[in-house]
């Protein structure tokens, strides 16, 4: 075996237990441990990955052989890396929890192929060094979504993954539009060489400037930028809080993921204008997406407006275009990852004990789950930035990254937003697990035991992040560092 | 030579073309389509097979194959579109004198 | 390195991870008592460091926590530091010997509150003896939630889970409004540690972020410490249990604010800006709190505007204490007294204050209620209760012999000096600080005596309680007890502080004032002869005791306020009418139509790349490079916009889908004219299979009912289409147009056959260049088809959450 | 003629964005089809409708059209259509558990709670 | 000569299935345009030979014959679907 | 009246055949003509969907008795083994090689591992195509 094709290990390791799992829908046992196994595997080949990148620089694979920018290649940066890793350690609690609570008439209906099928996706789209293959990831990744987003076919399944769908084909045709558009002003695909091939410009070219603004709308149809996130609340809170979780988790990640990469290597032609446009955007959103928090009584919508809230907030570290806030964006994308995953959760098993997702009708459910109400209060101490939860390195970094180039308004604002996001949060707290309890008895304890434990590991790694960020702190340097200077991305894919 | 076929074909086509136009009603029509139309593209494909032929000395199986499917499914086609108009009810033109398969739906509908 | 200093900070936290397990294991014993051990053994652990500090001297142990971010856990102990840590320490001993006569074992969830406590006492301790800012901040928010968690103890009741929510806003706000300046702090002279940054105070002076930096400071300091107009979710405050009243709301956590502006005093001092805020504010909380005290007959609520007023009181002092850094040519020793006597109230305060919430405690506990108007004629009933009241009242009235009585004297020395300001012409402003210390002086007299009188004094009214009091057991007597003979000690002797804690301390907030190896005289002692303060003092107690007896008469006062007016009103209505926006401004947009949604994407699409592309000017238009146009081409790209302009307008399902055949047909054709028979021959085939799937459907699905012909509707989405249409020609024209670069598809021809062995060039790319591609699309194809089949015979009834 | 060219991906990204907007289920995935053709034509389009031989190389021409985008358009047709027909079917089973076709059917309750 | 009577007689087909749209668009009964469709794919055959002979390519060979094939195949699944409401029945009587 | 679907399905018959054999060269001939996995694989579903419209879906299935499921695993995992080959030799994932080899019968023909992954294209493609359509086909 061949160490140059570990790099395609992330991509390929779920690609083939989704296809194997393919072939045993009836066996669920068996189909459990093969998830688990390979979801094992999986992360130690990522952080071997991370490991190895950190010692010896970018990794590429030039699938086929073929030189860039010719062929495709796959470029293992730090960034890349990380949410590679990222991914694959929150999936495994995300699984374990599906588990207990998917039911066995989704399991048997290719429930963990779709799921591995979908991190295939995401894992592809963070590795990739080429656009449109990106885009080919883009729509495994979305395929997958699609149907886990309507995986079991109920109702309210149904209507919202309708509007999902219609709204991913249209940004889908959109991002062809856009690479068509590009490849006709740069004739090339590979990121690398679109970066070098830009970056040899003298001037702003203002068609690039076009371009690059309806790639910011194509990502940040994914990723939930304002206003291009209507889309988001409603299909989020339809599927099962396992699905839900991951694609809190991960999904719009993947849009932010791409903004970064392309607003870092390849559209910084005209960064007066792009940047501040993504900071303003960056902006709104995080007051939207809070605003929409606030509005609702319903616990599972409050924490997907949340989710809109962090991309703001990772966004306007990619708009500072400086150290600090590269740094700050990735830790705060890190740590959106793994809350949000464990807060999804933490409310499915919420709205499960509870028998309602309406907050004014529970309350006083830490009587019976005192675990599951601190974990909780946990979580959302992290989620607002309080150190040293995981949450407050990204949210320093942002701020510095934000005084340095100085969009004081933006720090204002996103301040502002953390104390909203508090409020809305802790109101689940308050009323939800606080309050007088509204359960006559406790009568799904038993069940909802189980459900705990990876919504543990994940709070557990959220703690472990935030004491440990100087561990993960020169990793995530060093893919900012790698962001920063297009130079070193440029250089060891097309090796000149 | 060749040149003159295709353009036959060419015109064939615009008068079935015109005919699918003009003509009052679906069963008409497609004597339009079906005769007219087939016999244009035949005429074009053995052009097409002509110019190779001749030109490049290249003797292209699936021209031939292509003129044979034209050839064969036409008539199914328009057997086909015809019996489903028929048995939606779409009704002949006015001036339609017989419809014999009417007669016999109904004969059979009596017994 | 990790010290045992560090380990003295971090010791509580992890007394608190024992706290559930003991409480499980030995349910005989009050868990009380073992987390008595915690504060006790720690305050002696402290005592040890005075002989160090009383020389100026500090300690310094750094442990590294996330260096490169310039974050080390440094613990840092001088003489503020350590005064701090043993009041935290100290009376939290005390505070938790009272807790366990107050909690019983059988109803309460000790472990939750012992927990809580435990946490806070760790936090504080972090608070005051940490050097980094971040790590001061880390505690300072660990601080706030403990405090939260404390004051929603009993979160069954709706006041407990307001009040709680109210203190966590307010101080969570100043918090990230402070985490901020610290940042600006960091910017400015990139260190977060708090002696660095003062070294370099004086050049920071000039920074344009220097104010910024400051106000956002204090913003935290503000909140934290009650100070107005932020005050108001310290009264809420008081639903917590009453030993959490004594320890946090009246003598540690809400002191932080204090701290932290005595801490920063050596970096902010120098600036004008600084004295005038922090003294400003500061007297304006005073005479808030006092004259807000009066009109309530809670005792707790008394207690927690009195809390107020004093906080306020030892903020002007230390702001007034500042000028010592400001002016450096004036005569120290006039402000220096300032900041001594701010620490030594801050001493006095946390004796009588925390004895008197411990009173009221013992009053609740055994009668009931707090509610002056059913309480009185105690006196006889609690006579050790009455003592403490009184000494505790006396003291913070500040008459003499107590330690209230001269610190009061300092304060009033302190204000009188603001006169002398007159440096910057503003004689007239500082005149206005000495009134309004002596009218504050005079309410915080009559609340006093409100709270000995009412309650101990009069007629016991039995029937008005909701059970017979009795004193108070021994053991909730001992807290209080000890802390009222220190108010007696430190009014007697109070220069056994002065030497040990109080001149170290100033030696902390006054550095530059001293010269190397120089320590600071505090002499503190009862007759300073027939001064002007001495008067006032005695002012106070005539018109006090005037106005208490006629307070029937005046209390109408309090009603000219409108109560909509009120800070708590405001908080309220904010939360509300914030609530209600938020909904409003929500349920407009996110209609759940997807229609909207769609309509508002595409709008923003086009009008913010409309507005690039002329903004920019990116609009070219050349025929330089383009293929030239035959006339079948044209007839058939009108034949594709005519398809499409059928499906677009056809009415009927059929059409739609035959024109939708069409048109994909003619993309084929499209494909066949421009050289690539791979395409042809895929759309062709895909555009039939999709018919056919269509055609399928249709079986399930209805006929298009006409859509209701609005116009205005029609309309709408037709300017917007159109607008989406000519967006992309335009781009596209213009993309054309300005071709930068040669494509790098020169190697495809060559490479196809000679190195992937292949004649279609499309093909080879497609398996074998771009093989990945393909890959991953076959996976879509899959995914897709697994998907359709598991939607069609997985149903799942209901909408299941899990 | 990639100026026509473009002018027809627009007028197909009109129709499909109009056909998006309406109401009915089917007209809307009619649309996201004929939108996803303008795409393809567009990629076709901006790539260089360059004179030249089909990239096929047993033709021996001497020079050939661009073969990349043809590639990528080959590419996302696939995928389009495997979209589509999952959008499809979608729909009809939407139609059948929420019994509407029509999207203001769909709203839910996605405003207030 | 013989390049433009091709090119004419592209135009000319192209015209002729641009004239057979009008038929989809107009109508009126659903097997008329299904008429029209099936005319149009017939001539799309014709377009396609007359593309090979412009550009002088046996490249579009096998787009014809594949026109040809689907051409019936779409006009068997209309037909069915307008007689019977069913493309594709699970069980035949 | 019953529909007398003879003429049809005596077409299709033949028809079938015909596209059948045509799919089977284009996926062969698809390396160095117009054709390949994707275009195979879509003629031999549309042969199939063609054998559906003349006759019935339980006809088709018992002439064609294949889980078509499993052929979709089947064909992924053989293009995605194909390119996991490539490990064996120390060379990138999807790395692909020819040669031309004499057999017997054939003469000289070109075998490549290109091929092998089209195979896996073309198996998917059927498969799904023919698995969305049995599906909704009998959805009732």
């Amino acid at each position: 075996m061949h160490m140059i094709n570990i790099l395609i290990a992330p991509i390929l390791i779920p690609l083939l237990t989704g296809t194997i799992l393919l072939l045993i829908p009836k066996k669920i046992t068996a189909q459990r441990t093969i998830s688990i196994i390979a979801g094992i595997v999986l992360i130690a080949v990522n952080i071997f990955l991370v490991l190895d990148v950190y010692q010896n620089g970018i990794r590429t694979l030039e699938l086929g052989g073929w030189t860039p920018p010719f062929g495709i290649v796959l470029v293992g940066d730090m960034l890349a890396l990380l949410l590679v890793t990222t991914t694959s350690v929150l999936s495994l609690p995300v699984l374990l929890y599906s588990f207990r609570s998917i039911g066995r008439e989704r399991e048997k209906f290719y429930y963990y192929s779709f799921y591995y099928f979908l991190i295939t996706g995401v894992s592809g789209a963070f590795i990739t060094g080429d656009i449109f293959n990106l885009f080919v990831f883009f729509e495994v990744m979305l395929i997958a979504s699609y149907i886990l987003i309507v995986h079991g076919g109920t109702k309210v399944q149904l209507r919202e993954s309708f509007k999902y769908v219609l709204v991913n084909v249209i940004s889908s045709a959109l991002f062809v539009g856009a690479v068509a558009y590009l490849y006709a002003v740069t004739g090339t695909l590979n990121m690398a060489h679109l970066s070098e091939r830009i970056g040899s410009l003298d001037e702003t070219v203002p068609i690039l400037t076009v371009i690059a603004v309806m790639f910011l709308i194509v990502f940040g149809l994914k990723g939930a930028l304002f206003p291009l996130y209507f889309w988001l609340p409603g299909s989020y809170a339809a599927p099962p809080p396992a699905i839900a979780a991951i694609f809190g988790a991960l999904l719009t990640k993947v849009g932010i993921y791409s903004l970064f990469r392309t607003y870092s290597l390849i559209f910084v032609n005209d960064t007066a204008f792009t940047h501040t446009l993504l900071g303003i955007l960056a902006g709104i959103t995080m007051i939207a997406g809070v605003i929409g928090a606030i509005a609702h009584q319903d616990v599972f919508k409050i924490l997907v407006y949340n989710v809109i809230v962090a991309v703001g907030y990772v966004l306007f570290g990619v708009s500072v275009l400086n150290d600090s806030g590269f740094n700050g964006a990735i830790f705060y994308l890190i740590h959106d990852m793994i809350i949000k995953a464990a807060l999804f959760l933490l409310v499915g098993t919420l709205v499960f004990v509870a028998g309602t997702s309406k907050l004014k009708k529970m309350g006083g459910i830490i009587k019976y789950y005192p675990a599951l109400g601190w974990m909780f209060f946990v979580a959302v101490m992290s989620l607002v930035g309080v150190p040293p939860l995981s949450g407050f390195i990204g949210k320093l970094l942002l701020i510095q990254g934000g005084a340095n180039a100085g969009d004081y308004w933006l720090v204002a604002t996103m301040m502002i937003s953390s104390l909203l996001v508090l409020y809305s949060m802790i109101r689940i707290f308050l009323n939800g697990f606080f309050g007088k309890p509204t359960l006559e008895r406790p009568d799904q304890f038993s069940t909802a035991k189980g459900l705990l434990w990876p919504s543990a590991l994940l709070i557990a790694l959220s703690v472990l992040v935030g004491l440990g960020a100087e561990l993960l702190y020169p990793l995530v340097d060093i893919a900012a560092t790698t962001l920063l200077q297009p130079e070193i991305y440029i250089e060891a894919v097309l090796k000149e | 030579m060749i040149g003159v076929l295709v353009l036959i074909g060419a015109l064939l086509s615009l008068i079935s073309a015109i005919g699918v136009i003009r003509l009052p009603d679906v069963y008409t029509r497609l004597h339009a389509s079906t005769k007219a139309a087939t016999l244009g593209v035949m005429c074009i494909l053995l052009a097409l097979f002509l110019f190779f032929g001749l030109v490049d000395g290249y003797v292209s199986a699936r021209i031939l194959l292509a003129i044979l499917f034209v050839f064969a499914t036409a008539p199914v086609g328009g057997h086909l579109i015809s019996r489903a108009a028929h048995n939606t009810g779409v009704s002949l033109w006015e001036s339609s004198t017989q419809d014999d398969l009417r007669k016999k739906k109904t004969k059979k509908d009596l017994s | 390195m990790f010290t045992a200093l560090h380990f003295a900070i971090i010791a509580p936290f992890l007394a608190a991870i024992l706290v559930p397990i003991l409480y499980k294991l030995v349910s005989r014993i009050h868990t009380g008592w073992f987390v008595l051990l915690v504060p006790f053994l720690l305050f002696i652990y402290f005592i040890q460091f005075l002989p160090i500090t009383s020389n100026n001297e500090s300690v310094t142990a750094v442990f590294d926590w996330i260096p490169s971010l310039g974050i080390s856990f440094a613990a840092y102990v001088d003489g503020l530091g350590l005064l701090f840590a043993l009041l935290i320490t100290g009376i939290g001993s005390l505070v938790v010997l009272y807790s366990i006569y107050y909690l019983s074992k059988e109803k309460e969830s000790l472990n939750n509150f012992y927990v809580y406590l435990l946490m806070f006492m760790g936090a504080m301790l972090g608070v005051v003896l940490s050097d980094n800012l971040i790590v001061l901040y880390t505690f300072w928010e660990i601080t706030s939630i403990s405090s939260f968690l404390l004051i929603s103890y009993w979160y069954e009741r709706e006041k407990s889970r307001y009040g709680a929510l109210k203190s966590m806003l307010i101080t969570m706000l100043g918090g990230f409004a402070m985490l901020v300046g610290i940042v600006l702090l960091y910017q400015m002279t990139n260190t977060f540690s708090i002696q660095e940054i003062a070294a370099s105070s004086s050049e920071i002076l000039n920074h344009p972020l220097f104010l910024p930096a400051m106000l956002l400071i204090l913003l935290g300091a503000f909140t934290k410490s009650a100070q107005f107009p932020f005050h108001i979710w310290l009264p809420d405050a008081m639903e917590a249990p009453t030993p959490v009243s004594a320890y946090l709301h009246s003598a540690t956590m809400v002191k932080a604010g204090i701290y932290l502006v005595a801490r920063l005093s050596p970096v902010f001092a120098f600036s004008g800006e600084w004295l005038w805020l922090v003294a400003g504010f500061g007297i304006t909380t005073l005479f808030w709190g006092s004259f807000s005290a009066v009109r309530h007959t809670d005792l707790k609520a008394i207690l927690a505007y009195s809390t107020v007023s004093q906080l306020g009181m030892i903020l002007s002092m230390l702001g007034v204490g500042a000028a010592a850094l400001h002016f450096d040519s004036i005569d120290n020793n006039l402000y220096i007294g300032a900041t001594a006597a701010a620490l030594f109230h801050l001493i006095n305060h946390a004796t009588f204050k925390g004895s008197l919430f411990m009173m009221v405690g013992i009053v609740d506990h055994e009668t009931g209620t707090r509610d002056i108007r059913h309480l009185g004629g105690l006196m006889t009933v609690m006579p050790i209760t009455f003592t403490i009241a009184v000494i505790g009242s006396f003291s913070m009235a500040g008459l003499p012999p107590f330690n209230g009585f001269l610190s009061k004297e300092m304060f009033f020395t302190a204000m009188l000096n603001i006169t002398t300001f007159n440096l910057f012409s503003v004689d007239t402003i500082g005149i206005v600080f000495p009134i309004v210390a002596w009218i504050a002086s005079i309410f915080t007299f009559i609340y006093s005596m409100i709270i000995v009188f009412k309650t101990f004094g009069g007629k016991l009214q039995l029937n008005k309680l909701p059970s017979k009091p009795h004193e108070a057991p021994f053991g909730m007597l001992i807290s209080p007890l000890v802390l009222i003979s220190l108010v007696i000690v430190f009014g007697f002797f109070p220069n056994i502080l002065s030497y040990t804690v109080i001149a170290p301390a100033m030696a902390s907030i006054l550095p530059s004032v001293l010269a190397n190896g120089e320590q600071f005289h505090v002499d503190i002692y009862f007759w300073h002869g027939w001064t002007l303060e001495l008067f006032m003092t005695l002012g106070v107690v005539a018109l006090g005791s005037l106005l208490y007896l006629s307070i029937r008469k005046w209390s109408g006062v309090y009603s000219l306020f409108p109560e909509t007016l009120s800070f708590n009103k405001l908080y309220d209505q904010t939360l509300f009418t914030g609530e209600r926006a938020a909904s409003r401004i929500t349920g407009l947009y996110m209609t759940g139509s997807i229609r909207h949604y769609l309509v508002y994407i595409f709008i923003f699409f086009t009008a913010i790349l409309i507005a690039t592309l002329f903004g920019k000017d990116a609009l070219t238009l050349t025929t330089d490079n383009t293929a030239p146009v035959s006339v079948h081409e044209l007839i058939l790209a009108a034949m594709l916009i005519f398809s499409a302009l059928t499906v677009m307008f056809a009415s009927k399902r059929m059409t739609v889908l035959i024109s939708l055949g069409v048109t994909g047909y003619t993309v084929a054709l499209f494909f066949v004219i421009f050289r690539a028979p791979d395409l042809a021959l895929t759309q062709l085939i895909i555009e039939t299979v999709s018919v056919a799937l269509f055609l399928l459907c249709f079986y399930h699905l209805p006929n298009i009912t006409k859509d209701l012909k609005k116009v205005r509707f029609q309309t709408g989405n037709f300017i917007v289409s159109l607008a989406v249409g000519i967006t992309i020609t335009l781009i596209g024209i213009s993309a054309n147009g300005t071709r930068l670069f040669e494509s790098i598809s020169g190697f495809f021809p060559e490479a196809s056959y000679d190195l992937a062995g292949g004649k279609n060039m499309v093909n080879v790319i497609l398996v074998d260049f771009r093989g990945t591609d393909t890959l991953f699309e076959i996976l879509v194809l899959g995914i897709a088809a697994l998907g359709i089949f598991t939607m069609i015979k997985l149903r799942l009834a209901g909408r299941d959450r899990l | 003629m990639e100026i026509v060219m473009s002018i027809v991906a627009g007028v197909l990204f009109m129709a499909g964005t109009y056909l998006v907007l309406s109401k009915n289920m089917i007209r809307i995935i009619v649309g996201t089809s004929v939108i996803s053709h303008g795409a393809h034509l567009l990629l076709l389009t901006m790539a260089g409708l360059k004179t030249g031989a089909p990239p096929l190389l047993g033709l021996e021409a001497s020079n050939y059209t661009d073969p990349l985008p043809q590639a990528l358009i080959l590419t996302a047709i696939v995928i389009s259509f495997g979209v589509t027909s999952f959008f499809l079917v979608l729909g009809y089973r939407a139609y059948k558990v929420t019994g509407t076709d029509d999207t203001d059917g769909l709203r839910g309750p996605d405003a207030h709670d | 000569m013989f390049h433009m009577l091709i090119n004419i007689s592209a135009a000319i087909i192209a015209l002729s299935i641009l004239i057979t749209l009008y038929r989809v668009i107009t109508g009126p009964s659903a097997p008329d345009r299904v008429v029209a469709l099936d005319m149009i794919g017939i001539n799309l055959i014709s377009l396609a030979a007359v593309m090979s002979l412009i550009l002088n390519t046996t490249a579009f060979l096998e787009v014809i014959l594949l026109l040809a094939i689907l051409a019936f195949i779409g006009t068997v699944g209309f037909s069915k679907f307008i007689e019977k409401g069913v493309v594709i029945e699970r069980k035949r009587d | 009246m019953r529909p007398n679907d003879v003429v049809v399905q005596t077409a299709t018959k033949v028809l079938v055949f015909i596209i059948l054999v045509f799919s089977v060269f284009m996926f062969f001939n698809g390396h160095h003509n117009p054709g390949g996995g994707f275009i195979g694989g879509l003629m031999t579903s549309s042969a199939v969907v063609l054998l559906m419209l003349a006759f019935d879906l339980d006809t088709v299935k018992r002439i064609l008795p294949i889980d078509y499921k499993i052929l979709i695993a089947v064909g992924l995992l053989i293009a995605v083994l194909t390119a996991v080959g490539s490990f064996l030799f120390g060379v990138p994932f999807l790395s692909h090689t020819f040669g031309y080899f004499t057999l017997p019968i054939l003469g000289e023909v070109e075998l490549a591992t290109a091929l092998l992954f089209d195979l896996g294209v073309y198996l998917v493609v059927v498969a799904v195509t023919l698995t969305i359509i049995q599906t909704i086909g009998e959805d009732r």
